[in-house]
């Protein structure tokens, strides 16, 4: 078995999420699916466009179609863009490792995403609240540059703040229209809430920039580098650790990551 | 053990030929590079040839499979296998190179299966070193010019010939197929003289305990210092035994295509630019900073072995003199 | 012993003293004596350690397009650094003004393999006294033609020293007029001949980009042989063949031919051959006398309402 | 060579004057080799040369970039940048080891239905003698 042979998928179905994210909900023509976990990625291929490492921000357990939200940003994404439903695309994986869930049972969930950084705790946030028991208070703060730019908007507004004990934290960079919620930056937003570090993971996931600052705002907040998880992104060409692309230092995105702790994060080289 | 007249060569070529594209050392416009060969000249006289041995098993684009079809209706052909091939005239640090490569390729969660179908096609007949070239310096990245990582049958250049010997399964099939060209040997002497050749340039060069030793060097100035003659091209990278690095891509004419994988270079300014914009490593320091840690760092932690063999091309042929001597050179000052 | 390079040592620590550029670009000592390196004085201390002998090949003025951003920089330039920097100003992808150039009259740089290979054994110095190179090596001096020693890319050079400097080493020489030998060879040849030699010269492309890289001509922020849409990343002979003539055409006219390209191509391609074939019809099609030289008109920028028809006149050449 | 090889041409034609004359050359009813294919183009000098190198690569046998006379370009003087460029060029390719007659640069105004069918008979006539093109050409 060639590894970097995908297998034909279908794109059954487009739902748009902002003007430049669509959610792809894609069903591999063979197997249906494949086994995956949280945070998990898996590399989509236009054929004739070429390929991109897109996390899975569908949840396994619920055992449906692959789902993909990709923004529209380079080559590959922008052929995915458009693509119609019926059409064919490639899929391989899944690639990474996934979230330490096993290790979070009883405790607090803080999840901070950042535009389209909701897309891998999208999976993770609906992992964990399908076994809503396993865990304390989950809350959830998101932002994006607009209100129109926040993604997944039936779940954020509607089916997580309904579920026990969650809370749905929204902001946006600069408001417009009618929107009514917080204006602020993500950082500056959680430190705002200022959620309790005791008892309590947080998990971090948007572009570069947030992560860098809300990294810092969760430190301030007195959370320890092992409560705080994240993920990273890097330009990847096999996702099989093979290719020689995605390292930071002696380690590989693809293989060792994309999950990773505050705390093995800095035993890394920043250069990402 | 066994002795060929140097004279038979041609013959064994021819034998193994039968079976297999044969590849040996030929001169072009000055340069000896491996090719195809349809019985042609030898080559004997090089210290290298110009294009190693990794490009032949590992190839600077080959095809991952082939898609025809539309939108709506698409089906896949993966690449067919490759034809069987007997290359030879590498040196042993080319070989080791390609043991390194394979190490990397096929050890790990994930088999690539393209590397592994060539390997296996691939009989490689090693010719061990009785003289140093200038730039060598193999021994200094722990392998030895009579190394038998990564060949299949070492032939140790005798006064009159070579000797040869079998070094796995592999080697010794092919050995059995020109048995008439073989008499015993009746010493061993030329491969002790490739076993015990001394490489100079190797003797100038500390790699002890260099990871070590380059552990918190990773935000050193020495790398801006070092990386300003860098031209950012893929020279060194392109003509290294042991680099791997690789990127996926399609063609595509009308409704047929292919997905290549092809090399690439960690110095190139875009190998890391991501769609939206965003350049881990835009400044050439960052670039040359990993090409040398990850031979000499990352390399080391993962794989237990630098990630260099001493070949000396990048030393001959690097536009602006940065090479690994000049940095371990300049390492062997800096470092504690 | 070498009174050149003592001068050049001293003005470029001057230089730097005085804080009148923050980087000098020149050559520092390399692996051996035949191969020193190009070489970035940040101080006095730095400048101390500059070479200036025969064995200084590399070309440097394509480095000003990175080291003139964080200030003024001082530079030895011969001819073809002097070339190549008039090309990156006439681009304006680099002001004259941060750059200071010392001037140096340059009798041809050593290709240290042909001199290692003539000498069949480590040189340690050289000298070059008009038509014959005296080399050093451990078994004493020894001297070849000059058309044997030195590298490719100064047998044909035309231009010795800059057109302008800040301030001169020594006595700059005059610039000759260049000649295309090695292109009217190859123009004599038929049509499948010439594609036989330039198939086996750009098979052994590696496309590493060297060539590209060395150029002072090829400035592009962004260039179109990194676009897949202008060149796929397939390695066959056909997009070599495309390569190699978007990149010299991309530089006909706009050539200073200090010939870096070919001396940093791995794989021995020929590229100035490439390169002077524009050359050498520019001159002859629209009465460009120097077209390697930077002009105020740019041969491919502008045209002449008189000009020829170069697919019919001239043909005979071919 | 196959029997029934025929040349392919790739002409890159200028919408003002040579697009049109092969429209006159169709609508007289001028007889001329269906070995062309034409690719209109705003003028002469939108023609990069690695067009002419991509239409070769690809399987042209012979390829064409025809536009205004001089001094007649709708633009002023893009035919002008394409006299000077493709002088060049035209002979680069041969230096390449093209064989001349698979490049030809022609004008062709819009009234000259006569000289773009004889343009096109004699490239064909050119390219049915050399066979088809090899040179530079991708393996498929």
């Amino acid at each position: 078995m060639n590894p970097l042979v995908p297998e034909i998928a279908t794109i059954k179905d487009i739902i748009p999420e902002t003007g430049d994210v669509k959610t792809f909900v894609v069903e591999p023509d063979n197997t249906g699916s494949f086994a995956y976990r949280p945070g998990q990625c898996a590399m989509v291929s236009v054929f004739g466009v070429g390929e991109a490492m897109i996390s899975i921000t569908s949840t396994a357990a619920r055992r449906g179609p692959l789902e993909f939200s990709v923004k529209r940003v380079g080559r590959v994404s922008g052929a995915l863009h458009e693509a119609e439903p019926g059409h064919k695309v490639g899929v391989r994986g899944p690639y990474g490792n996934w979230f330490p869930l096993e290790d979070w049972a009883g405790r607090n969930l803080l999840f901070v995403g950042g535009g389209i950084g909701l897309a891998p705790l999208r999976a993770l946030i609906n992992h964990c609240l399908d076994e809503r028991d396993r865990y304390g208070r989950v809350d959830i703060v998101y932002g994006a540059r607009s209100p129109q730019d926040l993604c997944f908007k039936r779940e954020i507004m509607e089916n997580w703040p309904r579920v026990k004990d969650v809370g749905v934290h929204l902001t946006v960079d600069a408001a417009n229209g009618d929107w009514q919620g917080a204006v602020a930056l993500v950082p500056h937003f959680l430190e705002r809430l200022g959620p309790s570090p005791e008892g309590t993971v947080a998990v971090t996931c948007g572009p570069p920039i947030m992560i860098k600052y809300t990294l810092a705002s969760l430190t301030k907040l007195g959370f320890a580098d092992d409560q705080i998880v994240t993920t990273l992104e890097l330009k990847m060409q096999c996702g099989v650790g093979k290719c020689g692309r995605c390292n930071i230092g002696a380690k590989y995105v693809c293989l060792d990551g994309p999950v990773f702790t505050y705390e093995q994060l800095k035993q890394l080289p920043q250069e990402y | 053990m066994k002795l060929m007249r140097a004279g038979a060569l041609p013959r064994l070529l021819e034998t193994l030929g039968r079976q297999a594209q044969v590849y040996a050392p030929a001169t072009e416009d000055g340069l000896v590079l491996l090719r195809p060969w349809t019985g042609q000249a030898i080559a004997t006289s090089y210290v290298n040839p110009v294009n190693s041995l990794k490009g032949l098993v590992y190839p600077q684009t080959e095809a991952v499979l082939e898609f025809t079809g539309g939108d709506e209706n698409l089906s896949l052909r993966e690449a067919p296998a490759p034809a069987p091939q007997v290359v030879f005239g590498g040196r042993p640090c080319d070989a080791a190179g390609l043991a390194l490569i394979a190490q990397v390729l096929l050890e790990g969660t994930f088999v690539d299966e393209l590397f592994r179908r060539r390997r296996e096609a691939t009989t490689v007949l090693t010719v061990a070193c009785r003289e140093p070239g200038p730039y060598c310096f193999c021994r200094a990245m722990g392998v030895s010019p009579a190394d038998e990582r990564g060949s299949d049958v070492m032939f140790y250049p005798a006064d009159d010939g070579y000797l040869v010997e079998a070094v796995t399964a592999r080697g010794e099939e092919a050995l059995q197929a020109v048995a008439g060209l073989l008499a015993p040997a009746p010493d061993t002497g030329a491969r002790d003289a490739c076993r015990e050749l001394r490489i100079p340039l190797a003797e100038k060069l500390t790699t002890d305990r260099l990871a070590a030793r380059l552990e918190g060097f990773f935000e050193h100035p020495y790398w801006e210092q070092v990386a300003r003659r860098c031209r950012s091209c893929g020279t060194c990278a392109y003509l290294c035994p042991t680099c791997y690095c690789t990127a996926i891509f399609d063609t595509s004419r009308g409704t047929r295509g292919r997905r290549l994988r092809g090399w690439d270079s960690c110095q190139f300014k875009d190998f890391l630019l991501m769609a939206g914009g965003h350049n881990p490593r835009p400044a050439k320091k960052q670039r040359v900073r990993n090409r040398f840690l990850h031979k000499l760092s990352y390399s080391p932690a993962n794989h237990g072995a630098y990630g260099c063999v001493g070949c000396g091309r990048c030393v001959e042929k690097c536009p602006a003199d940065l090479h690994m001597v000049a940095v371990l050179t300049d390492l062997g000052e800096v470092l504690p | 012993m070498n009174e050149r390079q003592a001068k050049l040592r001293s003005i470029a620590g001057s230089l730097l003293a005085e804080g009148r550029v923050s980087l000098f670009i020149g050559f520092g000592p390399g692996l051996e004596p035949s191969r020193p390196v190009p070489w970035f004085a940040k101080n006095a201390d730095e400048a101390g350690k500059l070479v200036l002998d025969p064995f200084c090949g590399p070309g440097l003025a394509r480095y000003l397009l990175d080291e003139t951003a964080a200030g003024p920089a001082g530079i030895v330039a011969r001819g073809c650094d002097g070339l190549g920097l008039e090309r990156l100003v006439a681009d304006k992808r680099v002001g004259r003004d941060q750059v200071y150039v010392v001037g140096v009259a340059c009798r041809g740089a050593v290709d240290p393999d042909k001199a290692r290979r003539l000498a069949g054994r480590p040189v340690f110095g050289a000298e070059v006294n008009g038509e014959t190179v005296a080399l050093t090596t451990a078994g004493g001096r020894l001297s070849f033609p000059r058309s044997d020693c030195l590298l490719d890319r100064c047998l044909a050079c035309a231009d010795p020293s800059p057109r302008t400097a800040d301030t001169w080493l020594e006595e700059p020489l005059p610039g000759a007029q260049r000649e295309f030998e090695g292109v009217e060879a190859l123009e004599k040849l038929g049509p499948d001949d010439r594609y036989a030699f330039w198939a086996r010269h750009l098979e052994r492309c590696l496309r590493c980009h060297a060539c590209r890289n060395a150029c002072p001509a090829c400035n592009c922020v962004a260039c179109s042989l990194d676009n897949p849409e202008w060149l796929e990343r397939t390695t066959g002979l056909a997009d070599h063949f495309m390569f190699h003539f978007t990149r010299a055409y991309h530089v006909a006219g706009r050539c200073v031919a200090c010939g870096e390209c070919q001396r940093a191509c791995p794989v021995g391609i020929p590229l100035m051959l490439l390169n002077e074939k524009f050359m050498k019809d520019i001159r002859d099609l629209f009465a460009v006398p120097d077209p390697h030289r930077p002009q105020e008109a740019e041969p491919l920028g502008h045209f002449s309402p008189d000009d020829p028809e170069g697919w019919r006149e001239g043909d005979e050449t071919l | 060579m196959s029997l029934t090889w025929e040349p392919r041409i790739v002409g890159f034609a200028c919408r003002w004057c040579t697009y049109a004359g092969a429209d006159l050359a169709g609508t007289s009813r001028l007889e001329y080799p269906a070995a062309i294919r034409l690719i209109r183009v705003p003028c002469s000098g939108r023609v990069n040369p690695s067009f002419v190198l991509r239409a070769f690569q690809r399987g042209a046998d012979g390829v064409l970039v025809a536009g205004c006379h001089p001094g007649d370009c709708h633009y002023t003087s893009g035919n002008l940048f394409t006299r000077r460029r493709y002088s060049l060029v035209k002979r680069f390719l041969e230096y390449l080891g093209m064989e001349p007659e698979r490049f030809r640069v022609e004008w062709i105004s819009a009234a000259e239905g006569h000289r773009f069918a004889q343009v096109v008979r004699e490239m064909t006539a050119d390219l049915r003698r050399l066979g088809p093109n090899r040179k530079m050409r991708e393996e498929t």
